[in-house]
């Protein structure tokens, strides 16, 4: 009892360990917010930093892709899908495992990690 | 309707539809000192009938199919439902199973989706953000 | 002529309390071949009569002063001058009027109850005489000046209640519980009996007033002093000797208990009248004040702790019945003990006694609702046992919301009677020892988690599909239900003025020893 | 005539009051617990938004329930808690309702919300909830024991010092700041039965560690498990109300002193009382609430029974009897 | 899977249901207890409810796909499935692995011990009601996730295992964070032993609570750290060292190896997991020194790996020491490019009959606690579900084996072939 009751004295006494993102509190009106954020009138605070080599969301570059379709083969999630139509392999972002394991297998670089992660949203796609 | 007042006191009840737990601890993650989600007066409650919001994850197996309409139903208007993780979404790498009926969508009508396998949680975060939005859009025609 | 004759029924409105119910009595039977209802009617109608007589009579002390009577005499309400009063005297102050009334009250409402709780049995006209016997018994002991009379008194409640224990006679356990309640009733009367042949003995007296005046405070005294105080200890069901109480209130027909408690109160007051007139002069009246008040704290907890484990919802409140007790013989016990020391008695002594003789009525009216209600309760599903009852709530609101009252008002919440009463007595009682009051206090929280516990069983809970159709009890049922309700209250609302008119004085009476023996002597 | 004006003027004012500082309190309680979480914690305000959501959702009745009991106890919660506060001494006013005995009737009333939120748990018929609800009782039973025999001691004391007072009364007491009349022992049997008190005050509230009737992980909120909307909102401002009505009652009892008694400060005096007894407040809520909250594990049901029935009781006990003795000893 | 204990009489006793959807448990189960007063009579569980089928998707999937669903098994024991899983392949296919990645597996599994037994004590405190010491602890475990996220690119799905090696390896300027990390949990992890251990209201709560005798623990096959704090000192890496711990000597942890009386109860099982985030972080720093330069896989090119796995035909058996215990993968290759079969047995699924000593005569406060206590995660459990037209069908025992034993005989068949 003695311990934690130390500790959480400490802790009171220090600034907590909160990452503030992306507001301290919720804002009143969240769109009046964003609209202030993009005119830079309130600040943002940014994320925890990801480090380098973050799994992130699949960017694709059809210009260098080869159609080898070696990541749709390496693709647990059934993530990456080649399109006979249109030539192209789409990626469902909604079905990614982000294991990254098409891009470890890509021979041309034509798939790349980002850092990307905040990607939530209202439709699949 | 007071949506201001509703949004920054979202009170949310978790349910596991068949998750690998990832998403789950991620919620536990969003909830404790590093992130704490309760600064914006989220909280997280142990029965539907005090929620506002409905975190489902996993990709609803066919047992809980049922049961996860039940809870739907007893959370009280006006309510929520954000899906958190791929696996939720669309099965993600479960995509195949017979023994799943999901996603949620099917069972039960979403809000927002989060994806990753499992989200940060800063992507939960901003999940809720979105969340924000849209009950401001919606509701605004109505008050 | 016409004022001749109200000054005839004021002058003998002492006899004729007693005797228009014990004449009743023996009627009622005779009215059974006009129907159930008839001897119903007739009973309510004696009832309310008397009622209307002890409020005059009532009325009458309050202002004129203590009345006595001497039966046969020519002008009963005056003795003889000088000498001894040969004849058998009725006295009433107001002490006894108080506890004339509390009974006829619940009496009344009982029998009004009965005639729709009883339709269904049989011979509902003996039901119906005891009842009045028994209400003659009660309102004998209450206004009777004569120690033998008393006995007499006694006995006639006592072998009518037994009979009313026994009325669900098809049960063997109510003939046990009856057979019970005689033996414990005869070993009481013959420690009665004995008692007054040693006071007999040695003064040759049996008013009670020129007792008292004529006490040399022997041996003998002492040993009928015991005598009798144990005696109606035991009749009136406290600690130790409180075992007849369960099966008597559990196996009665439910206005039966309700009535039973006023039975129960009539001999506590018989304990008063004798601790205080009779004794009240002894040196050692302070050790049996002493024991008055660990029987008293002995039967709250007791009784409480008992009844939380009760399946029997009637035992339960039987339990609970004991407990209660506890309180007024807590409370007087305590006036009792300060009785010689005039500072504590004015300090804290009287208020004390008020608090144990606010409780009596308070108790008469709550515990009557709540036997009433459980009646209800059984009357609607043909259960006692809590554990097959369930989800009443929906089907029997009031009836509901009617135990509530009497759950609230026994464990002294405000604004419910039981409170101002309890609130007395803790307040005095703290002074005499503070222990005293944190005992009490707790009781009353236990007393209210048994209750909770009771309500939770019979009324929330899963819904029994068998009590699907339980309808709310009849209007003539729900009648007595919300006047008692309405009067607990009412107490509750304005305790200062019941205070005023009924209590003080009626604890000043019990004080008055002077005053009470000085009509006669 | 103007006194009683004056008298109901002040109900709602009270009443306001007294929901308003419940709330705040109840935000700074969060807050501070989140900071000793380190954590941001929500904003102080946070309770007042709470409520204002759960007022406008829909108020679910299940279909097991009671229905009229299941409506009816919220209300009477609430207006229990307030009728409590209309009782006691508050923020240098002193109270609105005064009367014979009424440090009893507080203690009375302070029964009621927590028979409510039994009976109302009861009506709705969920099995979390039944087991919430004789938790509850138990509860309630456990921490009476304590809680009488605390206050009695403290009447008891008095009534020595002055066998006159009407002691069971809240503005006499208040009145008569009781250390004023203890001898060194007694004034140590005194502080011992503050700590008893002090310790009953969460089992009160149903804070950590005795807040099993709700215990969000043995059985789903307990209690509250088929509450929502406006019912909810009732029991939880019922809370706060609650909250601060204990805490002005011990204010009341131990800590009566106002700062206009000490310095002039002609008209200003009832603000600085006003805000003297904020800071009285806040600092026994933090002790009893916060604190003890944060630092320990909620406990077993048996263990609560054993903790007030046993170790708190002991300790009143020994307050109660060192305050006898140290009275005789004077007397 | 149901089982049935009971005692007492019927009396006076009610039928309590927790779950399957209940804030202790934070994925579905479905407890059913009769309950007297406050205490446990009779406990039957019921699982299935996240049966996703996962053994039977891995039939129609190549073992690099595998990889990733055996990581989503389970999102906390993520290593564990794979590890036990590519050991398997290994074995099969007679994979060396090259030491260097050796040593990375041991320290990415330890990692994933310490961040796994962290989470157990923020929850089980949270379970006490204790909802301080969980932000506590949980804020302590921020700083290993910070570290597996910086190791593998990913706070809880690692996707560092691959088959004959991993996927990443870790650099020199990694090392330092590693070893600073491991110096703060040495502190911490004292910190948090006084809280949990030495606190007199969590001993009241959790001393003589839910115990499990050892003869009842080896009866019922518990595994890891249930088993261990019933004394009975068992654990993959100790019996049949693999990996790196070939060249460490790790040894079981039983409350009598820290000189601890064993009762068996949640405070062993406490005091034993704290004790391994300890040896864990000795294991990392030990492994930091002494890791050999090299290769860090077996075959880079995932093209080439795939073709050489899809001529390989065998069973074989991957093991592991899991935070819970001994995780275990069978698989069957016959020259496909899918596996033929694929069997898991995870620790909770051994640890689960453990719940039911435990919990019988129990109170309800302390069922969450008690349940909590084995470290149950029911996403690897649940086996089967048994539907026939849409309804539920129990099967006995004798049934389940005769079935079992068809399915076996069945899978013998195909081997010769
Ligand atoms: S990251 Fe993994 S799941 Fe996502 S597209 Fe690539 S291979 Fe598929
Ligand atoms: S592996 Fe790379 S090059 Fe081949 S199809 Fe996929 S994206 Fe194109
Ligand atoms: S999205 Fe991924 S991490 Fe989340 S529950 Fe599903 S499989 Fe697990
Ligand atoms: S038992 Fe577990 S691993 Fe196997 S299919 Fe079911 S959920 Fe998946
Ligand atoms: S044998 Fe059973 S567990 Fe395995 S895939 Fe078939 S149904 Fe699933
Ligand atoms: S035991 Fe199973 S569910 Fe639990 S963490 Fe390990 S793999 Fe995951
Ligand atoms: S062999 Fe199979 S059926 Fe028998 S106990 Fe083990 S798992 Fe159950
Ligand atoms: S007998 Fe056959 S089916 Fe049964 S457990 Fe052994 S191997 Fe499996």
């Amino acid at each position: 009892m003695i311990v934690i009751a130390k500790e959480l004295v400490k802790q009171l006494l220090k600034k907590p360990f909160t990452n503030l993102f992306p507001a301290k509190y919720a804002p009143k009106s969240i769109k009046q917010f964003l609209r202030d954020a993009k005119e830079g009138k309130v600040k943002l605070n940014p994320p925890v930093v990801v480090p380098p080599n973050f799994r992130g969301k699949i960017e694709y570059d059809e210009k260098k892709c080869i159609r080898c379709k070696l990541c749709t083969r390496v693709c647990p999630a059934k993530a990456l899908e080649y399109v006979e139509k249109e030539n192209i392999i789409k990626y469902h972002l909604f079905r990614c495992a982000f294991c990254g394991q098409c891009v470890d297998v890509c021979p041309t670089g034509a798939l790349k990690l980002t850092k990307e992660f905040l990607l939530a949203g209202y439709k699949k796609d | 309707m007071d949506v201001k007042a509703f949004n920054r006191s979202l009170w949310v009840f978790h349910v596991n539809t068949g998750s690998c737990n990832g998403c789950d601890i991620e919620i536990i993650a969003a909830l404790t000192p590093r992130y704490d989600v309760e600064r914006f007066g989220i909280k997280l409650v142990g029965t539907p009938r005090h929620a506002d919001v409905l975190l489902v994850t996993g990709p609803v197996t066919r047992e809980m199919a049922k049961k996860l309409k039940r809870i739907y139903d007893q959370v009280p208007d006006p309510k929520a439902v954000m899906v958190v993780g791929n696996c939720g979404s669309t099965g993600g790498v479960f995509y195949e199973s017979y023994n799943l009926v999901g996603p949620v969508d099917k069972i039960i009508p979403v809000d927002v989706y989060v994806p990753g396998c499992p989200p940060r949680p800063e992507a939960i975060i901003q999940g809720v953000i979105k969340l924000w939005e849209k009950l401001e859009d919606k509701r605004r025609g109505k008050c | 002529m016409e004022v001749g004759r109200e000054m005839f029924i004021i002058e003998h409105l002492p006899a004729l309390v007693i005797a228009i119910p014990l004449l009743a009595a023996f009627i009622a039977p005779l009215l059974k071949r006009f129907g159930k209802h008839a001897v119903s009617v007739w009973s309510i109608l004696n009832l309310s009569i008397v009622e209307c007589l002890v409020i005059v009579l009532g009325y009458r002390v309050i202002k004129d002063g203590i009345q006595s009577y001497a039966i046969g005499a020519s002008i009963p309400s005056l003795l003889s001058p000088n000498g001894l009063p040969v004849r058998i005297i009725l006295e009433v102050d107001a002490i006894s009027s108080f506890m004339g009334l509390t009974s006829i009250s619940i009496i009344l409402l009982a029998c009004i109850y009965s005639a729709c709780f009883m339709k269904k049995y049989k011979s509902v006209e003996r039901y119906y005489s005891l009842l009045l016997l028994m209400a003659a018994g009660i309102m004998g002991m209450a206004f009777t000046g004569d120690m033998f009379n008393m006995f007499v008194f006694l006995e006639v409640l006592s072998i009518s209640s037994a009979g009313l224990i026994a009325f669900y006679a098809y049960k063997g356990e109510a003939i046990e519980a009856a057979f019970k309640y005689l033996v414990i009733s005869s070993i009481s009367a013959l420690m009665v009996l004995f008692a007054i042949a040693l006071l007999y003995g040695q003064y040759g007296l049996l008013n009670i007033a020129a007792l008292g005046a004529a006490f040399r405070f022997t041996i003998l005294d002492k040993i009928a002093l015991a005598l009798l105080v144990s005696a109606f200890v035991m009749k009136c069901g406290a600690v130790p000797l409180h075992m007849w109480v369960a099966d008597a209130y559990g196996e009665a027909p439910a206005p039966i208990s309700a009535s039973l408690v006023v039975a129960s109160q009539i001999s506590l007051y018989a304990l008063f009248r004798i601790c205080f007139t009779l004794f009240g002069l002894l040196p050692a009246i302070q050790i049996i004040a002493w024991f008055i008040i660990l029987f008293g704290l002995a039967s709250m907890f007791v009784g409480v702790t008992m009844a939380m484990p009760q399946k029997d919802i009637k035992r339960l409140m039987a339990y609970h019945a004991i407990s209660q007790t506890g309180y007024m013989l807590l409370g007087v016990g305590v006036g009792l003990a300060v009785i010689n020391d005039i500072n504590a008695l004015n300090a804290f002594g009287i208020a004390a006694m008020e608090g144990g003789i606010f409780h009596i009525i308070n108790h008469a009216m709550y515990k009557g609702l709540l036997f009433l209600v459980a009646g209800a309760i059984i009357y609607r599903t043909g259960t006692k046992n809590l554990n097959e009852m369930g989800g009443l709530g929906n089907r029997m609101p009031i009836t509901a919301v009617l135990f509530l009252i009497g759950m609230l008002s026994i464990t002294g919440l405000p604004p419910f009677n039981g409170f101002a009463s309890k609130l007395i007595i803790y307040e005095s009682v703290f002074l005499f020892n503070p222990i005293l009051s944190v005992v009490a206090m707790i009781v009353s929280i236990l007393t209210l988690a048994s209750f909770v516990k009771v309500f939770y069983s019979a009324f929330t809970g899963q819904e029994q599909s068998k009590y699907k159709d339980v309808k709310e009890i009849p209007a003539i049922m729900l009648v007595p239900l919300l006047i008692l309700a309405f009067l607990i209250i009412l107490f509750g609302l304005f305790p200062g003025i019941i205070l005023k008119l009924l209590v003080k004085p009626a604890v000043q009476a019990l004080l008055d020893r002077a005053g009470y023996i000085g009509v006669v002597v | 005539m103007i006194e009683i004006v004056y008298k109901i003027g002040m109900v709602p004012v009270i009443a306001v009051l007294g929901i308003v500082l419940g709330l705040l309190y109840n935000g700074i309680d969060r807050k501070l617990a989140a900071r000793m979480q380190s954590r941001v914690g929500p904003p102080i305000i946070q309770p007042f938004i709470d409520i204002k959501k759960l007022l406008m959702k829909e108020s679910i009745v299940p279909r097991h329930a009671i229905k009229w009991l299941f409506n009816l106890m919220p209300v009477l919660a609430l207006s229990a808690s307030l009728l409590t506060l209309l009782y006691i001494p508050f923020c240098g006013i002193g109270p609105a309702f005064e009367g014979y005995g009424d440090l009893v009737l507080v203690l009375y009333l302070l029964v009621l919300p927590p028979l409510a939120i039994t009976l109302g748990a009861f009506a709705s018929g969920s099995h979390y909830a039944t087991i919430g609800a004789q938790r509850e009782m138990v509860t309630m039973i456990s921490y009476e024991l304590p809680l009488a025999i605390a206050i009695v001691s403290v009447a008891w004391l008095l009534s020595m010092a002055n066998p006159s007072l009407p002691v069971f009364s809240l503005s006499v007491i208040s009145n008569n700041p009781i250390w004023n009349f203890t001898t060194p022992l007694s004034f140590l049997g005194l502080l011992i039965i503050f700590i008893a008190l002090l310790l009953v005050i969460p089992g009160e509230l149903g804070k950590t560690p005795f807040d099993v009737a709700e215990a969000e992980t043995e059985i789903a909120e307990g209690v509250f498990a088929e509450y929502s909307g406006r019912n909810l909102a009732l029991f939880y401002l019922a809370n706060a109300v609650r909250t601060i009505a204990i805490a002005s009652l011990i204010i009341a009892i131990f800590l009566p002193w106002n700062l206009s008694t000490f310095f002039n400060f002609s008209y200003l005096s009832l603000l600085f009382d006003a805000l003297f007894f904020l800071i009285k407040l806040f600092v026994i809520i933090f002790i009893s609430s916060v604190f003890i909250r944060v630092i320990v594990p909620r406990l077993r049901i048996t263990q609560v029974v054993s903790t007030y029935w046993f170790y708190t009781t002991l300790i009143a006990l020994l307050g109660m009897l060192l305050i006898w003795i140290g009275c005789c000893l004077k007397g | 899977m149901k089982k049935i204990a009971d005692t007492g009489n019927e009396q006076n006793s009610f039928t309590f249901c927790v779950g399957p959807v209940h804030p202790a448990l934070k994925e579905p189960l479905q407890f059913t207890f009769k309950i007297e007063g406050e205490r446990v009579k009779k406990v039957d569980f019921m699982l299935s409810h996240v049966h996703r089928g996962i053994e039977w998707m891995g039939t129609r999937r190549n073992p690099i796909q595998i990889i990733y669903l055996a990581e989503r098994i389970c999102g906390i024991c993520n290593i564990s499935h794979p590890f036990a899983f590519c050991r398997a392949v290994e074995s099969v296919a007679g994979i060396e692995v090259p030491p260097r990645a050796e040593y990375i597996r041991t320290i990415n599994a330890e990692l994933e011990r310490i961040h796994s037994h962290l989470l157990w004590a923020g929850i089980a405190a949270h379970e006490l009601g204790f909802d301080s010491v969980l932000h506590y602890i949980l804020k302590a475990r921020e700083r290993v996730l910070d570290i597996i996220e910086y190791i593998t690119g990913n706070r809880i799905t690692k996707g560092i295992m691959m088959i004959g090696g991993v996927r990443r390896d870790i650099s020199k300027k990694q090392y330092r964070k590693i070893i600073e990390a491991m110096e703060y949990y040495k502190k911490q992890v004292k910190k948090i032993s006084d809280i949990l251990l030495k606190d007199h209201v969590v001993k009241a709560r959790t001393i003589n609570t839910g115990i499990l005798s050892k003869a009842d623990a080896i009866k019922l096959c518990a595994v890891g750290p249930t088993a261990r704090a019933s004394g009975v000192k068992r654990d993959v890496r100790q019996d049949e060292p693999y990996a790196a711990y070939k060249y460490l000597d790790v040894e079981a942890i039983t409350p009598a190896t820290i000189g601890k009386e064993t009762r068996g109860d949640v405070y062993d099982r406490t005091l034993v997991r704290l004790a391994e985030i300890r040896q864990s972080v000795n294991i990392i720093v030990e492994c930091l020194k002494s890791m050999p330069e090299g290769k860090i896989a077996y075959e880079d090119k995932i093209p080439k790996l795939l073709a050489e796995l899809k001529s390989v035909e065998g069973e074989g058996i991957g093991r592991h020491e899991a935070p819970r215990g001994e995780v275990l993968h069978y698989i069957k290759l016959i020259g496909n490019e899918t596996l033929f079969s694929w069997k898991v047995r995870a620790p909770t699924y051994a640890n689960l009959l453990s719940w039911v000593p435990m919990l019988l005569g129990a109170q309800i406060a302390d069922i969450p606690i008690i349940a909590a206590s084995t470290d149950p995660c029911l996403s690897c459990t649940n086996r089967a579900v048994i539907t026939k037209h849409g309804k539920h069908v129990v099967i006995d025992h004798e049934a389940l084996h005769e079935l079992s034993v068809k399915k076996t005989l069945a899978l013998r068949k195909v081997k010769h072939d």
